[in-house]
């Protein structure tokens, strides 16, 4: 059993994978721990695209300093993502608008699609982790 | 077959059922467990909303879920329909994917 | 079908690794293939053996372990999650130079990639958590 | 260090301790894990005052039957509360309702505070332990 | 004094700031931290509440939160006062008594 | 004034043992005196030992033992919500029968005694948690 997708990134199928991201950062560790898949994810070479809707959109918020709180700061972490080929990055825009940001806020380029967009969006997926 | 979308968090105080139901396309199913399951009855301030959805979607509640709590399957609302864990693996294999709402 | 199972949370706070069992019980008894079972978060606390619940109530990690037995489960414990919380295995335990370990039989600790695996090899990838 | 409460059963002050219940049962611990504390606390002989309040009124609903989720059944629990002298119940008004029970729905006779009352009836307490 | 209510979860995904404004009484604190200083930001759909909230209660937000989350203080709604944990723990003190909605 | 502390859920999964941390040196700072922190609930996992987080990031039961030291603190852990969990002293791993501990400097496991006796002993309880 030990370490089968060494095979699989060359020769393993292709699928659309999803990681959907809707819980803010530091409150809870579900954004740290949710990037460190993404980060592993990317040697295997799959389709992958990120999004990030509710809360999940605080998770690429610029200007995070966590000395205060003893907490090591993730966020620029999200900025080396197009380094490992992670390049498909979502934001919804209901969630963006409800808390008053705009993507001028946020620390990585990304796409703004509406709710309806979105809901196709993730039909289109094989497989969708949310965090 | 559109997905399945879970979601297992009381409507009272969280907003994962809205969530869900905003993300769900027409045809979509939903199934609520654990304090999910606190949406199906009649007579809550969240019934008609959920009443409303059964126009889009497919919705199950989990029974085993509904037992525990020491609710009624006399009280889910009409259209529902009530699964147990063998039905909840049914529905994970018919639809095309599952989206757990946590 | 060939399913796999993610698990987020610790047994007993949350009911999440409570259903995982039920669903996981229903899927083999309808002839379904677990293809493997990912604990992640908190979910890797369902790994330790040290736990004593009360007598009257159900042992999570003991149930995890039958099944195992009986049907040949691969349950799976992501590393980077079990390093910051205190699971570990004998050659984590010698690494990590710490004086024991904890983990309960049936499990074995590896990577997230085995994680993104059971994505890729599976038909469905259900996630139990809060 | 060792059982120091064993005295202050029987010197110590007697102080006012609310514990209030806003969780159901079964998908988290917390109420569970609120009566064992309960339970204990019923030998310090302070004065105890319980509220069940948002999904903390789902902890006393009649007829739990939990034999198929595999979960310990801790329900009957709440009447032995009477036999610890804790009878001061409180059930929120506006929670019962919204949730369409009564009452009658409960395991235990409580009695039924509005909001306003069950705000006043904190202020009144000396030790607040919410779960 | 009447007592400190302490709120930690983010008002656009629970209801528990809601919950605890319901349950203050006048001249009671709220005190924002965690994923509760969310709340204090002008520009939100959370934000006219909040300022309603103010015409009863002293609303305080934990700064060391704001910051950790990339959120200015400047955008703070006029009224809240934003303390460290040195300033929690004075409030801790000086209001009677504290309960968490967790 | 006499302070003590309840902390309900595990080291890094939820924000509250940071908070709860960082609100224990503030009342040191100022002076107060922290009469118990009381472990409930997942709590108790702040309490082992065997967790080696990332070298970058916090080590929150280093830091609750680093406090104790040189504060004195009376870090307890509940025994009944440790059993649940797998969190171990010597003495629990003997009487029920386990081949190890995991707890760590610094922390003891008691009865949920101590929490009410914190909450009669003291001018101010305050919780965190989830």
């Amino acid at each position: 059993m030990s370490e089968p997708w060494e095979d699989d990134e060359l020769d393993g199928p292709v699928r659309k994978f999803m990681y959907v991201n809707r819980r803010a950062p530091y409150g809870t560790i579900y954004a740290l721990e949710s990037l460190e898949v993404v980060l592993i994810a990317a040697a295997f070479e799959q389709d992958v695209t990120l999004v990030f809707m509710d809360d999940g959109v605080y998770q690429i918020k610029k200007d995070q300093n966590t000395d205060a709180i003893g907490v090591k700061n993730f966020s620029p972490t999200y900025r080396a993502l197009e380094g490992y080929d992670v390049e498909k990055l979502y934001v919804e825009k209901e969630s963006l608008e409800s808390r008053g940001l705009t993507t001028d806020d946020l620390v990585v380029p990304v796409q703004v699609v509406n709710n309806d967009q979105l809901a196709e969006l993730m039909e289109e997926q094989e497989v969708i982790l949310s965090f | 077959m559109p997905m399945l979308h879970t979601v297992n968090k009381s409507p009272f105080e969280r907003r994962t059922l809205d969530t869900a139901l905003r993300h769900a396309v027409k045809g979509a199913g939903v199934l609520l467990i654990e304090d999910g399951v606190y949406a199906a009855f009649d007579g809550t301030v969240v019934a008609e909303k959920v009443k409303a959805a059964l126009a889009d979607h497919k919705i199950y509640v989990l029974g085993p879920d509904i037992a525990a709590r020491g609710m009624s399957e006399h009280h889910v609302i009409d259209g529902l329909e009530v699964v147990d864990y063998g039905g909840f693996v049914d529905l994970v294999t018919e639809y095309d994917k599952v989206q757990s709402w946590l | 079908m060939k399913l796999s199972i993610l698990v987020n949370e610790g047994p007993y706070q949350h009911q999440s690794a409570d259903t995982a069992i039920q669903f996981t019980k229903a899927a083999l008894e309808k002839g379904h293939e677990i293809f493997r079972v990912f604990f992640y978060h908190d979910g890797v606390n369902n790994g330790t053996r040290f736990a004593v619940p009360p007598q009257d109530d159900r042992n999570i990690t003991e149930q995890w372990t039958e099944m195992a037995k009986e049907h040949n489960l691969d349950l799976v414990i992501c590393i980077a999650a079990a390093q910051r919380r205190g699971i570990l295995d004998e050659n984590e335990a010698k690494r990590q130079g710490k004086d024991g370990d904890n983990i309960a039989e049936g499990f074995r600790i590896s990577g997230l990639g085995q994680l993104i695996e059971a994505g890729i090899q599976s038909d469905r990838l259900v996630i139990f958590g809060d």
